[in-house]
């Protein structure tokens, strides 16, 4: 580990302590930034020593935080909550935002006649059912004003979607708007026309940070720091996209550079959006509730769940 | 009927070579009834195997009926030292096997192939699966199923030797009747002395490994022929004796005509 | 036959009472020590967390709510499964006759089969997508896909381990490549190929799952994802339960057939 | 032996040259017609878009520039297999082993075995970190799961289909149970437990591919999965093609040891 | 040493049940040699795998050495039928098989093994595996098996069926020279009238299908015995005249002794 020996010496009168993290999906840009917080040695800083695991999804991570195979892992928010709905995820806790908006989005290519919302209709998209996107599609199109049921929506598993869409499958897919790069270079010089679902939906959040309800009530100040970290990594990742994807390439052999670093470009956006100041991680538990009320207005989950049973305010950054 | 010239014929396997049969030259008229008689091991199965096509011999060349043979005829039957019957077939459609493979009707020859087995002692065993069979009785299942097809020519090796000695004389008598009514050729693997006398024209005598031709004996009895002391009791006497003779020439000990390599 | 110990006697008919026993009193005992098992690591001494692997009585909970929705993705996938296995037995079969019929086919082609089979088959997902579209037709090669091998392999070797006597028969006979095939080396081969058969189904029914995952539009193998997706495992949990018993009942089908297809096998080895 | 056409002689030895044509040959034609087909849709009329199905000369070309790393993937990967499969060979055969020695044990276990195969394995992931952990184990379980089944089936139909006749001999000379299995069953089932180890390997590599999605950290599954999420199907491409590369070669050393060991075999049935 | 006492048997199968024996009573004293005969299909294979253990009477008891018999014994060798030879073991393996599953040491039987071989005809096939040998030798290799573990009771169903006139007598005279030497209890079946005659004490003959005791021949010729013309030839020929009939006795036909049902 190539910490630099100042940071080593500061730390190395106590043993650090273990802390496993899962990354929200295999080791891609927009997860670089747990790599960098380790790399550069935020995490030892603060007595810490992180294992990085690759993630596999919201669904996936939530059971792994809940059944204590790892202790914090980036989710959907939306995911969460939906999952909460249906009386599941009971002892996971939201402690940060990662991302303050949703990045769910719906792309495609210019040519397939899609510019705008209103062009969806009479199109096929594809996603994986129970994905974010495709959860939230019906709620998108009330509130972009277009008809969802002249939408086709067709199956299509995480890893197979780029390729549908390039092959001219299927008019759009779901995506993260941090996407648009990677479908753009297997598209060969068409581009990608995005439709970030964050147009319409302010107020949901993208991934928020999570552990279970017992490490926040039983071990608050190692969470405090490691969010802490973990936001730093976050910020520096997205201040020097190219040295994260150096950094995550260095870590994960399998991982490419270029588009890690666009990524990291792109995301910097929704993790710190114009006009929230200098803090990254807030939650706004306004907006968790108003996010709430959007899927129960969609009938997606039942009525009764508050921010507060959600978000644990001690651990959050503040602003 | 039956050419055979110059005849040889060995196995290799990882342990050396056999020389089965070498030299063999013999030829069967049509009609014509030859037993082959021979120590344990001398060639007699592989002889067979030869003329039904099921073997190429390593040298030599054997013709039926003008023929030269390179691959198995179905006017040839060959009835197999053990029975080989199908395991999944009941007694009577393991009869009327060739029937099926030769693509003639079924319903035609069902009476016949009946008939056969209940010649054969097997009446009301035609349902019955090969393995609820005694050995005996399996062997008479393939002695039928070699006579369904009305043969030409039949290789029968060691056909009786499961079966008791009143069976085998029934059968023996009911053989010599389908070689005489269908003046059929037939080459006929035996260990019994007795049997090679009583039904064939000559009987060809091999030498233990490599089997080669040691003597052909020809019996001048007048058929058809029967068992027991008759008007030919000297002949058959004279001949048993000689073949006898002829067996055990090639040494007191079954080991002088034993060796592997 | 179905007598208990070791001694031998004449074959005689087992008391039909007893066969009950054993064809349903075992597999329900079975059944309960693997229920009892999932109980007691899940409920009585929970060492698994619900969240990865609920307790029954939450995925019985979750089944008797969502009955409906479970049981038509039961039947749909349950047709899927049926359908692309018996094109797998079709297909397989084929295949498994044509390597068995030339040793220059086989030595051609079963390493590209070995390699097909290797592909992990998500990674054809997008491949059958794009050149079958949604539906039925990805689905059904995808259960091809996953279950072909085994019947392949296990017909080609059944098909070429003829008894030698029995192929000397069939020779002797003069008999066509086709009557050979029909009459002694097919039979003489179902034992083998049941093998493959009863390997296949399980693998049928993943295949289904996952032509599901990726191009389906219901059935169980969406439910599964639909529901781990928003970690509802309960439900999910419920479908796998639902997957697996269809297996099993598809599988003893099977016995079934073979059972009654080759008597002949039961009587001429010996069991135990 | 490798003697083309119909008509049998008398067994002799076969040239070597005549050997290793058949040896090699055929599998090099096989493999050209192979990569040709990939061509002529990729290439020569590009049916098939390269996102989803990448020309063989870029798979060649990203082989080339990721090497190294494909070939460490390739290295943990076969490692991984070849350990789960000798872990499911030993445990199959046990299994199948106590299956064949009761009926109890086979009625009240195999529903069970039928029900774990056919469960999807991809539903199993959470389950296996949370219990094992991350790295050898939960792959090497995903392995075994994946791989077992065939193995104990055919060594159970192996077992349980002893010719009656050597089972009585056995029997005659009251050999213990132990001693029946290892002089009689045992060899008997041979050519049976092969069938099983044959299809059980190329799923052995599936379960190796299965288990590194879900918790490895390395080895061509990763690969697939990192290269498919940045959408360089080249590279994935190249990481399936040595996956399957693989495979074959598994399977061929496995055809190998078959021949090797059960020479009696091939002499006493009969081929085509 | 054995001892039959009201022993039946029955098969059935799905289409009917065969009554292979019937009130079989028989008592084999210790060193005795005891010839069985029958038509085929009368059950003296099924009467053989009875005293063997093998297979568990439908009604009746048998008794061997004071014990009931329950399973196989060690101190009875059965020799089938068919060889019943293992295909993946060579010859000298085969042989040595009853002394593997014995836990006795091979190396100290290799020997023994190979002098069997060697009586039998066989040295220099010590090595092949079974499949390389014709019907008759593979009939003598299963016929050193069981004799290699020098076993107390001796059970043979038609050991010499498949070999010529010669090594049959040769391998009588060796059979009679162990039984005299060792003492042993033997049950042969045979279909020979000559052979049983040559080698018996007592002969039992039996009825076809149900298979019953019809009568028992004893044969009052003082060993060694010698095939051919002797002192004792007129009592050879009135015991073989003697069976003959007994044999033929029920019928003229093979098909009145077989009924499925
Ligand atoms: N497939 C084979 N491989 C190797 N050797 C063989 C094979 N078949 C037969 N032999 C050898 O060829 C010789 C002759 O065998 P064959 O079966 O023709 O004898 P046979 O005269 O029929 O003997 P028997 O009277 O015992 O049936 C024997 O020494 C045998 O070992
Ligand atoms: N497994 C079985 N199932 C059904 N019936 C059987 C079985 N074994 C033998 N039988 C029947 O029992 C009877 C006696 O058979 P067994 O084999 O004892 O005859 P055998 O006297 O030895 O005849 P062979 O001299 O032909 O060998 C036969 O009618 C046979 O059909
Ligand atoms: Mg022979
Ligand atoms: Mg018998």
């Amino acid at each position: 580990n190539p910490d630099n020996p100042q940071q080593t010496s500061t730390s190395s009168s106590k043993p650090l302590e273990k802390v496993t993290y899962l990354t929200s999906f295999g080791n891609f840009g927009r997860d670089a930034y747990a790599w960098v917080a380790k790399d550069k040695g935020f995490f030892r800083e603060v007595g810490l020593d992180v294992d990085i695991k690759p993630g596999s999804g919201t669904g996936d991570n939530i059971s792994k935080i809940e059944a204590g195979a790892a202790m914090f892992t980036p989710v959907d928010l939306t995911g969460l909550l939906l999952a909460r709905g249906n009386g599941g995820a009971e002892s996971i806790v939201v402690v940060a935002g990662i991302q303050q908006h949703t990045m769910a989005a719906l792309i495609s290519l210019q040519g397939n006649g899609i510019a705008t919302p209103k062009d969806l209709e009479g199109k096929t998209l594809a996603d994986s059912p129970g994905s974010v996107v495709r959860n939230l599609f019906p709620t998108y199109a009330k509130l972009a004003g277009i008809d969802a049921t002249k939408v086709t929506w067709v199956n299509g598993a995480p890893a197979n979607l780029i390729g549908l869409l390039a092959s001219g499958t299927v008019a759009g897919i779901g995506q993260f708007v941090v996407g648009e790069p990677t479908v753009e270079s297997v598209a060969k010089g068409r581009q990608a026309v995005v439709l970030p679902y964050s147009d319409v939906m302010n107020d949901l959040y993208g991934n928020v940070l999570v552990t279970t309800t017992k490490i926040a009530r039983e071990q608050p100040d190692l969470a405090k720091r490691f969010i802490a970290a973990l936001m730093k990594g976050l910020v520096h990742s997205i201040d020097n996209p190219d040295e994260t994807g150096q950094i995550l390439k260095k870590n994960v052999p399998a991982a490419v550079v270029a588009p890690a670093a666009a990524e990291c470009t792109l995301m910097s956006a929704f993790v710190r959006p114009e006009g929230s100041g200098n803090v990254v991680g807030t939650i706004d538990t306004k907006r968790v509730a108003r996010s709430i009320e959007l899927l129960q207005d969609a009938d997606a989950m039942p009525a009764g769940l508050t921010p507060d049973q959600l978000v644990s305010a001690d651990l959050t950054p503040k602003p | 009927m039956i050419e055979l010239a110059g005849v040889s014929c060995s196995f290799s396997g990882r342990s050396g070579v056999v020389e089965a049969l070498r030299g063999i030259d013999l030829t069967v008229a049509e009609g014509e009834f030859v037993a082959l008689v021979g120590r344990s091991g001398c060639g007699k199965s592989t002889l067979l195997r030869l003329i039904a096509g099921l073997l190429l011999p390593t040298e030599g060349e054997i013709t039926v009926a003008g023929e030269r043979v390179t691959k198995a005829r179905r006017d040839i039957a060959m009835l197999f030292q053990r029975p080989a019957l199908l395991p999944w077939r009941s007694v009577i459609d393991n009869v009327l096997l060739p029937v099926e493979i030769f693509g003639w009707r079924r319903a035609a020859h069902r009476e016949r192939a009946a008939r056969l087995l209940e010649m054969a002692g097997l009446a009301g065993f035609e349902k019955r699966l090969p393995h609820e069979l005694s050995g005996g009785m399996q062997q008479r299942v393939s002695l039928c199923r070699s006579l369904i097809g009305n043969p030409r020519v039949m290789l029968m090796d060691e056909p009786f030797s499961a079966l008791d000695a009143i069976t085998r004389e029934e059968l023996s008598v009911e053989l010599q009747r389908v070689h005489m009514e269908n003046a059929s050729t037939i080459v006929f693997v035996t260990h019994s002395i007795d049997e090679a006398v009583l039904l064939a024209d000559r009987v060809v005598v091999l030498t233990p490994r490599p089997g080669r031709i040691r003597e052909v004996v020809e019996i001048r009895i007048p058929r058809p022929r029967t068992l027991g002391r008759n008007a030919h009791f000297e002949e058959v006497a004279r001949c048993s004796a000689d073949l006898h003779e002829l067996l055990l020439g090639f040494g007191t000990s079954a080991v002088a005509g034993e060796t592997g390599r | 036959m179905a007598e208990a110990g070791d001694t031998p006697h004449a074959r005689r008919f087992v008391p039909s009472g007893r066969t009950t026993v054993t064809a349903v009193g075992w597999p329900a005992l079975g059944l309960a020590v693997a229920v009892g098992g999932w109980w007691l690591i899940t409920s009585a001494i929970p060492l698994i967390h619900p969240a990865v692997l609920p307790p029954p009585a939450e995925v019985l909970t979750a089944f008797r709510e969502k009955s409906a929705e479970l049981l038509g993705g039961l039947a749909t996938t349950t047709l899927e499964t049926v359908a692309g296995f018996l094109l797998s037995v079709v297909a397989g079969v084929l295949i498994g006759l044509l390597l068995a019929a030339s040793r220059a086919a086989e030595r051609m082609f079963s390493p590209l089969l070995v390699a097909i089979n290797a592909v992990p088959k998500i990674a054809l997902g997008p491949l059958l997508v794009v050149s079958l579209g949604w539906g039925q037709r990805p689905i059904l090669t995808m259960v091809f896909l996953l279950s072909f091998f085994p019947i392949v392999l296990s017909t080609t070797t059944g098909l070429t381990t003829t008894p030698a006597e029995l192929a000397d028969l069939a020779r002797s006979l003069d008999a066509s490549r086709w009557q050979t095939f029909r009459k002694v080396r097919l039979p003489a081969a179902l034992p083998h190929i049941f093998v493959g058969l009863k390997v296949a189904m399980p693998l049928a029914a993943i295949g289904a799952v996952i032509g599901e995952f990726q191009a389906g539009e219901g059935g169980l193998g969406y439910q599964i994802v639909q529901y781990s997706g928003i970690a509802d495992s309960a439900t999910a949990w419920a479908a796998i339960t639902l997957l697996a018993t269809m297996s099993v009942a598809l599988y003893s089908s099977l016995v079934l057939v073979e059972r009654l297809a080759l008597p002949w096998v039961r009587e001429t080895t010996s069991e135990r």
